[in-house]
């Protein structure tokens, strides 16, 4: 059991870690939401059943469901407006 | 750079704080008075098999009532903010063929789980607020198939408040009628343990609790979408 | 073990989304540090409570003693924390939102009219 | 009693029934709002009223029907009670503001509002960790939503750099609730505090210490507060009011709980946080124009007294502890909050706009009862409470932070009042528009008026032992009320009332006080008759000028230390207001008040180390009599005389004045000049009468105020001579003659004082003579140049004839009054042995002639201007004064006797040697004698004789026209410089230019310039960057936790 557990709490840092290492928006959101989920079987061995259940619900899916739309929204803005995201990331990326 | 490595040093400060807490950090072999209090005469005292719902809505009644309000609050000013700078006439685009037909199907399936949910919250695990969540998900699926669609706001917030003033009240009746406090669940007799109809007000605030955050919870997606509840009205 | 365990992967994910929140200007990728930020801190809330072979304080039957049970406290706790930090998420996205109807950009460091 | 468990019950409830409400209209919306605030008022006040009259006992509420700490418990107790009925008044007070903007945001406001209003009376009521948590949540979240009320970008940067502040401080919270929780197994604060043992081993002291920082940081510390400063700024005004009234004090009592908790073990760090935060603000503070984000910056450093004051008060265990941060906080939320509202009202951004405040005058009052409260001035709570803090303070020998907050809350003075000033001077633009209605009224003078009768009844709380008359400021009051009756009828009232009080007092009061107290009252009197000349409602003279003369009357009366301070600071008050109506008298009245506050924290400081000195038990102006041999005494004297030389204007501190009395309203200036500058006079002889001859070390304090006295004297003389402007002149000519008192105090013998005290009186009648004369001539020529002036002896004979009296009575030769002083000073100089002093005042002596001979030539002697030709003489209305007071002067002169006499009696009582012996109308001292009255006579002969002689040799003598030179050629660029009287002294200036470097003025400057650089450079951490915020707050919680841990 205990195997398990660090297994899954290394995958748990590895996706956080994923979330703050890739460039695009959109797959950190994806990696933020699968900590939240890896927590979530690490709640369950921890004989956490409901915060379980509540941190896949909400804190994984509902919170990334939120993030989708507003990023839809902003990407709609985008075309509304013409602000190039892209660029935007761009000039960030190189900065870093 | 610069700033990178006195972040970088700064989070290894409060990196060490955690640390020294890790390294005296040993693992509980025994409960603490309060929570084996409510373990051992939890259940006999509010009739609640899942231990956690009973701190949840009656032992720590107030906390989840202040959560229900952050909650509200949080919907609140997402419906303020969209409110304020309202776009009327975005055009989204509409979901597959596919994703509608599924939506339209599995709409009240999953209300009827978020229901089951919140529901047997005091018997097994679960309860109002996953059950919400599981409801505001079918809402976010109905919103993905088909943007465009008017959503009931109108109806999701009567139910909102009328949830929210009913939790309130059922929780002021327990200081009113029993004079005992404060969302009191045992205005009501207690019923027989580890049935749905037992543990007293637990279910049915359970339920309200349910209903008002998958209800808050549908209206930031819905106005995250980009509605109001003024264009509902039109 | 388990509870050293996650105390240790809590404090590392709150560190990690610290880092995202204070290094990443998208603040998009800020508030994604803030969820990471928060499952770390309900890691180690539970683990907390958490007690070596303890069951779920689910009581299915009343007559059941001698079974050891985890501590419900910080499991009550971290479901209001965590429909808190939903609550958070949802705010800032918003205001994300409605900062990039104004601007154009998502960068932090765009947003400095006020200052001294 | 309505259990307190309904506060959150009907705040909660109405804001659900608002979703039903959508679809009704706003009215319905908004009375629903209100009515849900009223009640929650109405409940606080119940309790609030029960509880401190002790009809009811603090309650503790549990819910769900279990005892704590099974359940979430709350408590109302009397700080309880108290903060809520201040935070939901402000929260009803801040709707009612708010209808307006109801309208543009549906109903999402309100629900907004009710939901913060929740949070902020769970923070109060709740004993539990995680509850606390939970209501701190609600309150950030509610926060940050009203922040965006307009959803303009700098609202939504403000509100996200806010919000994700509150993340992370909340974080920190969170994680230290759950180690406090492993520590203790409790989450129940009460418990918790029980449990220190256990909860200070490792995980609990950093589980402690993160809910510390987490409150610590949500109070908004400096420098890691550019997140809260920027909401502040960015809030519409009665949002931000309900900030700084409502999340400020609930937050501060959340610290208060966990500091309880803790035991304790912060309070170092707080302290140090708080003082940080005090003066770090302030300092910042005071390069900043925009008026939310200065509120802001005053807002979070008053908080930050509040921290330290806290921390203090535990520390060193100081009783009434409680009281003391009440009084500051109920004062500081109230008036930040009509700051606040009152900046809606204005709509300005800048705090240089605020000038169209003076498009109603209730506005002002409101503004400057704010200020008042915020600098705690009498009569405002938050003055009580100061007092009794740094006495308290005292008694535990903790100079050093008297220090810091005298010193943190004099730069706060710097710009409140630079503001309050600007905002009665500047001009403004007649089209703009107030937001004055009701909504926004309402809120403005509850606010106010609660500040002025919080004052009241917080005097008369029985820590805050004194015995102030309330008759006097009440007098304020009533003519504040009265203020829109014509002139002419305050001034009957005014008169009417000071006589009606002071005639009484003149015949009970006995000793020295009965000197100042015949000068106050009877100068009022005479120095009021010129207000009968207008003709308007003259707003805002009388209650600034009652102000003035009430503190006056209030510290001849005071007999202890409590009151005499609370007059002391009710007259500077008064008299400011009086100075800033002057024309350009802006700065100068800025820097008065702010010299004068100055001194006045000397004071504070000197009164609380003798009291400590005396025991701590007793505030009696009395003990400083006790405290003369104790070893503090010559500090003491030195606080205390350098506190009243602020008002007396002696060298060094003198920078005020000339600008001050200069620039003041004609009838103005003799009040100031002739009348308040003796209150100075009057605290330096009540000083050397207690503490007598003190020294420190080797040196000699009266030594040193000596030379002061006067170098003041010299340079202030020779200053007289050099200046264009009557009234300069005169108003340097003051600061000479109160060199002279302080040289005659400092004398510590009979002449001495004899001297000084017939000083304070003679001055007292020509100095408001002449200005009262030069008030008549600029009344006429509409200018204060000399050199514009010229020949007026023909059209105002009169005021010439009381000019040329007061002159020869001011240059101290013989016939009039003046020699008395003079002949006194010489005598007791030579008893005394400072011959060197001596020479230095004898040779200011013949400097004075130079500023008199120069005031009476230039004005009245040579050619009349042609625009002057019809020029009549001075109106009655300041001619009576004059003539009055010319009466005193020659009886004084012709009768000197009449006043040495009792006045040496008076002096006896404290140097009985060397006094004078009468002999009939001579008085003799050791060296010589002097009989005024045959010294008149052989006066008057001579004058006649040479008269006459003169009107003999002349007879011949041609009377020359006005255009009869002939000019080179063009007309000069500067016309001025052909005017004889134009730099009249040239030579001596050649000869003596050195005195004139202005040494002071440098000096004061470049304090000012350095403490405006420290704030150009050190704001510069509010970089605007959400994210550079973030990481102050985390390098903020790691220092604090390396120095508070102590390397652990």
């Amino acid at each position: 059991m205990e195997i398990l557990f660090l297994i899954i709490s290394v995958f748990t840092v590895i996706t956080a870690l994923t979330a703050l290492a890739v460039k695009d928006r959109v797959v950190s959101v994806l990696a933020g939401g699968a900590t939240g989920l890896f927590a979530s079987i690490l709640f369950i061995i921890m004989a956490a059943p409901d915060v379980a259940m509540t941190e896949a619900a909400i804190g994984s899916g509902l919170t990334t469901f939120i993030f989708f739309f507003a990023l839809r929204k902003i990407r709609r803005n985008d075309q509304d407006h013409s602000y190039k995201v892209s660029e935007v990331t761009n000039r960030s990326r190189e900065n870093d | 750079m610069i700033k990178k490595a006195f972040t970088f040093l700064m989070l290894g400060g409060l990196g060490a704080m955690l640390l020294n807490f890790i390294l005296s950090f040993r693992e509980r072999t025994a409960l603490p008075e309060v929570a084996a209090h409510y373990i051992e005469k939890g259940p006999a005292e509010l009739g609640s098999a899942n231990i956690v719902t009973s701190v949840v809505v009656t032992y720590r009644g107030l906390d989840t009532l202040g959560e229900v309000t952050i909650l509200f609050a949080a919907a609140a000013v997402v419906g303020l903010l969209i409110h304020l700078n309202r776009n009327e006439n975005a055009v989204r685009r509409e979901g597959s063929e596919i994703l509608k037909t599924a939506s339209a199907l599995l709409f009240p399936l999953i209300l009827m789980f978020g229901a089951y949910v919140f529901l047997n919250g005091h018997l097994s695990p679960g309860g109002g607020f996953q059950g919400g969540a599981i409801i505001a998900s079918a809402v976010v699926l109905t919103v993905l198939a088909s943007p465009n669609r008017k959503i009931g706001h109108t109806v999701l917030s009567v139910i909102e408040s009328i949830s929210g003033l009913a939790y309130v009240a059922l929780g002021a009746a327990g200081a009113l009628l029993v004079a005992n406090g404060f969302l009191d669940n045992r205005i009501i007799p207690l019923g027989e343990f580890g049935t749905l109809f037992s543990a007293g007000l637990i279910p049915i605030i359970y339920t309200l609790i349910g209903l008002k955050v998958g209800s808050e919870l549908s209206s930031v997606v819905i106005s995250l979408n980009g509605e109001t509840i003024e264009e509902d009205d039109q | 073990m388990i509870g050293t365990i996650a105390v240790s992967t809590g404090s590392l994910l709150v560190l990690v989304g610290l880092w995202s929140a204070l290094t990443n200007r998208d603040i998009i990728r800020m508030i994604v540090g803030f969820t990471i930020f928060d499952v770390g801190i309900h890691l180690i809330m539970i683990s907390v409570g958490y007690i070596s072979g303890g069951t779920a304080p689910i009581i299915s039957n009343l007559s059941d003693i001698g079974v050891s049970y985890v501590d419900p406290v910080p499991q009550a706790l971290v479901l209001t924390a965590i429909v808190i930090g939903l609550g958070i998420t949802a705010f800032m996205l918003t205001y994300a939102v409605n900062m990039y109807e104004k601007k154009g950009t998502l960068e932090i460091d765009k947003f400095e009219e006020l200052k001294w | 009693m309505v259990e307190p468990i309904y506060l959150i019950v009907i705040a909660l409830g109405a804001a659900f029934l608002l979703g039903l409400l959508r679809k009704t209209g706003s009215a319905l919306q908004i009375a629903l709002t209100l009515a849900a605030l009223a009640g929650m008022v109405f409940i606080s006040a119940q309790w609030a009223y029960g509880i401190i009259k002790g009809t009811t006992q603090a309650a503790e509420i549990f819910t769900s029907g279990m005892n704590p700490p099974l359940s979430i418990n709350l408590f109302m107790g009397r700080s309880e009670a108290v903060l809520l009925l201040l935070v939901n008044s402000a929260a009803f007070l801040s709707t009612m503001y708010l209808g307006r903007e109801h309208k543009k945001t549906s109903v999402y406001m309100l629900m907004l509002l009710l939901v913060f209003v929740v949070g902020l009376n769970g923070i109060i009521l709740t004993r539990d960790l995680f509850n606390l948590f939970v209501f701190i949540e609600i309150v950030s979240i509610a926060s940050a939503g009203l922040i965006a009320l307009r959803s303009d970008i700098r609202q939504l940067g403000a509100g996200f750099k806010f919000i994700i502040a509150g993340a992370l401080a909340s974080g920190f919270m969170l994680i230290g609730i759950i180690f406090t929780y492993y520590a203790t197994g409790s989450l129940n604060i009460d418990v918790i505090t029980g449990m220190m043992s256990p909860a200070l081993a490792s995980a609990g002291y950093i589980g402690l210490f993160l809910v510390f920082i987490g409150i610590m940081i949500e109070l908004k510390p400096f420098p890691v507060n550019g997140w809260g400063i920027d909401a502040y700024q960015a809030s519409i005004p009665p949002v931000s009011a309900l900030v700084a009234a409502g999340t400020a004090t609930a937050m501060f009592y959340a610290f208060t709980k966990i500091t309880a908790m803790t035991g304790g073990i912060f309070l170092n760090a707080s302290m140090y946080i708080g003082a940080l935060t005090f003066v770090g603000m302030n300092v910042v503070a005071l390069k900043q124009t925009a008026a939310r984000r200065l509120l802001g910056y005053s807002s979070i450093s008053q908080v930050g007294l509040l921290v330290l004051v806290f921390s203090l008060v535990k520390i060193f265990g100081i009783a009434g502890g409680e009281l003391i941060v009440f009084g500051l906080l109920v004062s500081h939320a109230l008036a930040k909050a009509v700051l606040f509202w009152l900046s809606g009202i204005i709509g300005k951004e800048s705090i240089n706009d605020w000038g169209i405040i003076r498009k109603r005058n209730i506005l002002i009052v409101a503004f400057a009862v704010a200020v008042g409260a915020l600098l705690a001035l009498p009569p405002f709570p938050s003055f009580f409470a100061k007092w009794e803090l740094i006495t308290s303070l005292a008694v535990k020998g903790q100079y050093g932070w008297i220090a810091v907050i005298l010193g943190g809350a004099l730069l706060e003075a710097v710009y409140l009042m630079r503001w309050f000033g600007n905002a009665v001077k500047d001009s403004f633009n007649e089209e703009d528009n107030l937001d004055f209605r009701f909504g926004t009224l309402v809120p403005v003078i509850t606010g106010t008026a609660a500040l002025l009768a919080l004052g009241y009844f917080s005097a008369n709380l029985s820590v805050f032992e004194n015995n102030i008359n309330w008759l006097l400021p009440a007098v304020v009051i009533v003519l504040l009320l009265l203020d829109f009756l014509p002139a002419i009828v305050k001034n009957i009232l005014l008169i009417a009332a000071i006589a009606w009080y002071g005639y009484p007092l003149l015949q009970a009061i006995e000793g020295y006080r009965s000197i100042f107290a015949a000068i106050f009252v009877i100068g009022a009197v005479i120095t009021l008759l010129p207000g009968f000349m207008n003709k308007g409602r003259r707003p805002g003279f009388y209650p600034a000028v009652s102000m003035m003369f009430a503190g006056l009357v209030g510290i001849i009366e005071a007999t202890d230390m409590l009151t005499f301070f609370f007059f002391w600071e009710l007259m500077t008050l008064g008299s400011y207001f009086l100075i800033l109506r002057g024309k350009k008298s802006k700065p100068h009245a800025l820097s008065y008040m702010l010299f004068s506050l100055g001194g006045a924290y000397l004071l504070m400081t000197g009164f609380s180390m003798s009291f400590a000195e005396a025991g701590g038990t007793s505030i009696a102006l009395d003990i400083l009599k006790t405290v003369s041999g104790s070893s503090l005494s010559g500090i003491i004297t030195i606080l205390l005389a350098v506190g009243f030389m602020t008002k007396t204007a002696s060298a060094g501190l003198h920078i005020w004045l000339p600008g001050a009395h200069a620039e003041a309203e004609g009838d103005v200036s003799p009040m100031v000049s002739g009348i308040l500058l003796k209150a100075g006079v009057f605290g330096l002889l009540m000083t050397f009468i207690a503490l007598g001859d003190q020294s420190i070390g080797k040196i000699n304090i009266p030594y040193v105020l000596s030379w002061i006295g006067v170098i003041t004297a010299l340079t202030a003389n020779y200053m007289a001579a050099m200046q264009e402007d009557a009234k300069r002149l005169l108003a340097y000519s003051s600061i000479a003659q109160m060199g002279y008192a302080l040289f005659g105090i400092s004398l510590m013998s009979h002449l001495g004082w004899l001297s000084a005290l017939s000083l304070a009186i003679v001055h007292f009648t020509y100095k408001v003579i002449l200005f009262l004369s030069v008030a008549g001539v600029v009344h006429r020529v509409k200018t204060r140049n000399m050199y514009q002036m010229g020949g007026l002896i023909t059209r105002m004979p009169v005021t010439f004839f009381m000019v040329l009296v007061s002159i020869i009575a001011l240059s101290g030769i013989p016939p009039l009054a003046g020699f008395s002083g003079r002949w006194l000073t010489y005598n007791a100089v030579i008893e005394k042995g400072w011959l060197l002093q001596g020479v230095v005042a004898g040779v200011s002596g013949l400097i004075a002639f130079l500023y008199l001979f120069r005031l009476i030539f230039a004005i009245f002697l040579g050619q009349l201007k042609d625009v002057h030709r019809r020029v009549k003489e001075a109106p009655f209305w300041i001619l009576l004064p004059q003539i009055l007071l010319i009466l005193l002067v020659l009886y004084l002169s012709f009768f000197p006797g009449a006043f040495l006499r009792p006045i040496g009696d008076i002096v006896s009582e404290f140097h009985p040697e060397g006094a004078l012996v009468w002999n009939g109308a001579t008085a003799v001292s050791e060296f010589g004698y002097w009989n005024g009255e045959a010294v008149m006579w052989v006066f008057i002969a001579l004058f006649a004789a040479n008269f006459a002689l003169l009107f003999f040799l002349n007879r011949g003598a041609q009377k020359i026209k006005q255009f009869n030179i002939v000019y080179a050629a063009e007309r000069p660029a500067r016309p001025e410089t052909t005017h004889f009287a134009y730099n009249m002294f040239a030579p001596y200036r050649k000869a003596l230019g050195f005195l004139e470097y202005p040494i002071t003025t440098k000096f004061w400057s470049g304090v000012a310039d350095l403490m405006h650089s420290i704030a150009g450079f050190t704001r510069r951490i509010y970089t605007g960057n959400g994210q550079t915020y973030l990481l102050q707050i985390i390098v903020f919680v790691v220092i604090s936790f390396l120095l508070s841990n102590g390397g652990k």
